[in-house]
């Protein structure tokens, strides 16, 4: 780890060619910044310049065709916001003869991301998606697994080892396994995906919310709750980054209320390689090209060579963490 | 850029009702990426996006029209003065001490002038955002992204169309009556309001020489017997080629009833709570009645002009 | 379940009466507003008249004298905060002998907060703080437990049977139990509580976070990682208390981002049966005071004849939740 | 009310060290809580507590002071300006496009003027906080908690004082060389800056005669080897009864080493970062040296002025 304070502490240097690639696996990225998922589509091509993205990550597809949730499906809470959209998805089928055909010629990894009810239904639809034209998956498992009463793989350890197992023997391709925040545990959830064969870890989905109106007495989504990202996560979201970052040696990809390049640094430092941005995009659709320009500067500011150097370069080595502190 | 990722809104709508196949509106030919597989199951390569871009626009006019409705008006670059009838953007709203809208707020288009380069936006103060963009000063920039969505379309054969509004859907509908009179097409307007006060537009409507009903609750002429009335004289009298309709539930199943039963197509201009504007969050879906089984569609980027005949209530 | 919107979407009523008292239990408060353990001390008395709130929740003691956690202990973050304090404390007899007389002549129920290291150390304490002056006692059991290397008691519904069940055991008193966010299964733990002889939950602690200053490359807290509160964990604790709420019959004590009446209202329909104030003291020292007029308020404007008929007002009953939404 | 529960800040400083014993300071005689196990294990009743409140107070004039600092005078109902040298304020910062600060921010009295209604502070504008508190126009109202904490003592002895202070430590000392000058005690104030534009207060040290030593990095001058003679002198020449020091680690250090060397009381007033400011949160302990133990403090409560002898570098 580099003494960033030390080496990198004197201000701004001369106007360096930052390295802005980095590297997720065996996948070189041209930069850090990609789209997180369900909050991007083609239709985005108009005003972010696909080319200039690290990689393009696909809304979650499922095997079948799925309806989705009642509407309202979103609403606004303070500097965040709820959705409830339920994956509507035209299926596995659909995705790759329409959507992946779409994206020949960006030359840009796209990663597609997935979503099933149970352990075989993922390794199946894994095994479906390894096609050309997907450079890497990424697996939703913070979705219900009818195996375990309903319960999301995520949530735990133990079905998370089994359906990221399942779907290592399904594919070579690069597996990303996508974690939910839901989970009093999330580094022994990270550990169990390494143990079993991720290639990296997307940390995390979004947090089950709920909001009321009270004029009316209803809840503000048609599905009662909700998950909810945006700012206001990103300090939990980050603290969930550097738990993982410490507990596995796979890639971290950090996720969670990222809307300028200061937050973006800040997942980086707790152990991000690299970053999704999620939410930023609705409220500015240019955000992801503000945050690859602004990690660019601030390596330059700060004295890095590397966008990758940032990756773990918290100063942390002389503080403990009293778990204690879990609680107040 | 890959030339493979580029699109356009679905073509849908009165236009294709009425011809019967996919014609060619005003955003250009062709179905989009939702209707593709039924339509050509293999054509990865898309013709060309109407443009659309995140602009700034600076503030020239902004004033009360009455007690609860606000017109806006912005210098903004292209694309924004290119947009069309039925089309809408996606407003940064300015926060305040005690409103701090997160997400943007969609707005129908009220008039673009590409000459100018100015869109106008006519909105009625409400809760958080609408509060908030009320505050904006002349002189002040704001970012808006659009134009989005597909807007009104105009059957090719149509000499005469009805334009049925009730509150903010009349300034959705102003537009429509312009680009109709500037094909030489008759419009008839019915405009529906709580009271005197809260009928707005009347006076553009009036400049295109429009045939203009005002219906009130006040004075009960808004009742849907009534309007029910004004519809079948109009289709009558020939002069409903087509119908347009936005702002009313009730009065949109009234005028689909009546199409249904004169064989008049129709569009509708539909809301939906929204985030991205721009049809990857699926937000802001709506059901729509299709062959008797219910499809749901995006309004930002299916929409939000709808053929009338699908639209269900709300 | 009163039909709030029938019954009492009316508009102004006439001036009534509000009945403010709620119930927890055998215990009946002045109302529905009390301060959250840890953001409530004497010193307040000069600007919130104690004899106004529904009761008075001290800071956690523990059974011995502790130091609590390196400076920073506090950072800002968006709307909220995190405090990462680690419960100094003057220890139990301190508690007794020093703290508990100061309250002597107060007409309000005091509610002591206290957390130990292991079941049998929290049995001990609870039996220790049975002397009169307390009228209710709030185990915060968001703390590691030695006896499970260190994991909290509230992450599990185990542990947490557990603890309740040996506090029931030494204490006649009325039992609160504080659970933790930071848990997966928040209804499972609340279940646990209940089935082991709680008479109360409080929904919840702080939730895990953590923030890291880019200038300096440091953690912003001293001890790395605290707990977020304040406006920003609202969406989230609303959602755990509306979970509870549904998994006991004993009431739930709402507790996360409360700062205005609406909150207090949000959270009451949710099921909370009470509201406790944390953060939101800092901000305004008054806090509670607003809270507690505005209850009575909106109570006025929506018709409702008691503060009490808010609790599980919501009008979901003809909506279902995916769990599917969990994840997006 | 229970009369048992009326608290006030704990007594302790260079009086109670000069004394020998809890002196009687502005804030009323006694200890407080945290020192009341030891002095009176069981004395649950306590004396009233010094008036605390949170108030609106209006701004009457908002200047920049040179290219960091400002002054915000504000004019508050009671108890605002009863305010001591050395007790503090916790601000509710006003929320601007950029900057939104979410607790309050801590800051010292730079004077109080009971007779006019008036209470000033002097400001470093620094980050998020301070930045939207320099937002704040005359004529706007902010909310202010206070008076908290415990201010400055001078002991009953003293005939001659020594402050010494750097940056904004400069404006917490300028009330504390007021308040001697009323009791007809001699100020001597070191005062240490930057450079020339950084020195701040010196006409209020003018004012009451203190003889003033201006001490610059800019002409080495702020060095500690002269700041240590400038000391020296003043305990040569019979003027250092107590010291006093605000604003700088390396000052302090050396104040304290030559205090102790030279058996002279001193206070020190410190910073920490607060959220309650009302000793429940527990954020704002500093250590300090008590017998050779390192005791934990509440700045807000048991502080901010602290005896000079127990303060540890930070
Ligand atoms: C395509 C489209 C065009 C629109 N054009 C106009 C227009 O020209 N003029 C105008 O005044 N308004 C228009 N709206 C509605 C507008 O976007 C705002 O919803 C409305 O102004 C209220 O927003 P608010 O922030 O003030 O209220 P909020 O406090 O956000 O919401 C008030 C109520 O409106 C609901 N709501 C919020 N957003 C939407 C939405 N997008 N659609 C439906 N309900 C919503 C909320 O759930 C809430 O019940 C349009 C909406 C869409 C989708
Ligand atoms: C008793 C007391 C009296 C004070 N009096 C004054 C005064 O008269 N004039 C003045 O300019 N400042 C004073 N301060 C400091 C002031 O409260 C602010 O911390 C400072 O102005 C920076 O705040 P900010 O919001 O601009 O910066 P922020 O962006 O909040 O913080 C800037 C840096 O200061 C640190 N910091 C924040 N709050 C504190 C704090 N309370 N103590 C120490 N460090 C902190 C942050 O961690 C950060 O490193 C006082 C502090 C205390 C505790
Ligand atoms: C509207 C919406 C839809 C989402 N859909 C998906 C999805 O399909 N699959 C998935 O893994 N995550 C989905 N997410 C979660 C995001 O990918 C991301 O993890 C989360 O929003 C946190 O990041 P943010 O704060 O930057 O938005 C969705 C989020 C939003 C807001
Ligand atoms: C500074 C601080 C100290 C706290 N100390 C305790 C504590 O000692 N015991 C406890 O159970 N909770 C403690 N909490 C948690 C609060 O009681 C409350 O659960 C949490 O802050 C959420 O409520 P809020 O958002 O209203 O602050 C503390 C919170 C803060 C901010
Ligand atoms: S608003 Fe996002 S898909 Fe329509
Ligand atoms: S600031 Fe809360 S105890 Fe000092």
């Amino acid at each position: 780890m580099v003494d960033a304070a030390t080496l990198h502490g004197a201000g701004p240097g001369p106007a360096l060619t930052i390295d802005q690639t980095v590297r997720i696996g065996r996948l070189t990225l041209r930069n850090a910044v990609m789209p997180a998922s369900g909050t991007f589509a083609e239709t985005l091509a108009g005003i972010v310049p696909f080319e200039q993205l690290g990689a393009l990550v696909t809304k979650t597809v499922t095997p079948q065709l799925r309806g989705g949730n009642p509407t309202p499906r979103v609403c606004e809470v303070g500097q965040g916001m709820l959705n409830a959209i339920g994956i509507p998805s035209k299926g596995l089928d659909h995705f790759v003869a329409e959507t992946l055909p779409l994206y020949r010629g960006v030359p840009t990894p796209l990663v597609a991301s997935v979503s099933a009810l149970s352990a075989d239904a993922f390794a199946d639809a894994v095994r479906r998606l390894d096609v050309p034209g997907v450079a890497a998956i990424e697996a939703n498992i913070s979705c219900p697994n009818i195996e375990e009463d309903g319960k999301a793989f995520a949530m735990d350890p133990r079905p998370t080892a089994l359906v990221v197992e399942k779907m290592r023997r399904a594919t070579s391709l690069p597996l990303w396994v996508k974690l939910s925040p839901n989970t009093g545990d999330v580094a022994s959830v990270a550990r169990a995906a390494e143990a079993a064969g991720a290639d990296a870890l997307v940390v995390a989905n979004t947090i089950l919310a709920m909001s009321i109106d009270i004029e009316t007495f209803r809840p503000r989504l048609g599905n009662v709750m909700g998950g909810l990202s945006g700012p206001a996560v990103k300090p939990i979201v980050v603290r969930m980054v550097y738990q993982c970052a410490r507990a596995v040696d796979i890639p971290v990809i950090g996720c969670g209320g990222i809307a300028t390049a200061a937050d973006a640094v800040e997942y980086m430092l707790a152990g991000a390689a690299a970053v999704q941005v999620g939410t930023a995009t609705f409220v500015r659709p240019t955000a992801m090209l503000t945050v690859i320009d602004g990690l660019v500067d601030y390596c330059r500011r700060k004295g890095f060579a590397r966008v990758a150097d940032l990756t773990g370069a918290i100063h942390d080595a002389d503080l403990t963490v009293d778990t204690h502190e879990a609680a107040s | 850029m890959g030339q493979t990722i580029s699109f356009q809104p679905v073509r849908h709508g009165a236009a294709a009702q009425a011809g019967g196949a996919p014609a060619a509106g005003p955003q250009g030919p062709g179905p989009g990426p939702a209707q593709q597989s039924a339509a050509m199951p293999h054509a990865p390569s898309l013709p060309a996006a109407p443009h659309v871009a995140d602009v700034l626009g600076v503030v020239v006019s902004h004033v009360w029209l009455n007690d609860e409705y606000r017109h806006l008006v912005l210098e903004a670059p292209e694309p924004a003065p290119l947009a069309q009838a039925g089309q809408f953007f996606n407003l940064e709203c300015p926060h305040t001490a005690e409103d701090k809208p997160f997400l943007r707020r969609p707005m129908s288009l009220y008039r673009a002038d590409p000459a100018y380069g100015r869109v106008e936006f006519l909105y009625k103060v409400t809760g958080v955002g609408t509060r908030a963009l009320a505050s904006i000063k002349v002189g002040r920039t704001m970012r808006l992204l659009g134009p989005l969505g597909v807007g009104f379309s105009i059957p090719e054969t149509a000499k005469d169309i009805v334009v049925l509004g009730r509150g903010v859907g009349l300034a959705t509908l102003a537009p429509l009556a312009e680009m109709a009179a500037a094909r030489g097409i008759g419009v008839t307007a019915i405009l529906s309001a709580r009271s005197a006060a809260m009928v707005m537009s009347v006076e553009r409507f009036a400049a295109i020489g429009a045939r203009i009903r005002v219906v009130l609750d006040t004075d009960g002429s808004s009742d849907p017997v009534n309007v029910e009335m004004l519809l079948r004289d109009a289709a009558a009298g020939g002069r409903a080629d087509a119908f347009y309709t936005c702002g009313s539930n009730r009065l949109m199943l009234l005028m689909q009833r009546i199409g249904r039963e004169l064989a008049i197509p129709g569009e509708v201009a539909l809301e939906q709570q929204m985030a991205c504007g721009l049809g990857m969050c699926f937000c802001c879906v709506r059901n729509f009645s299709v062959d008797g089984a219910v499809e749901a569609r995006r309004v930002c980027t299916e929409g939000p002009v709808f053929p009338l005949d699908e639209a269900m209530p709300w």
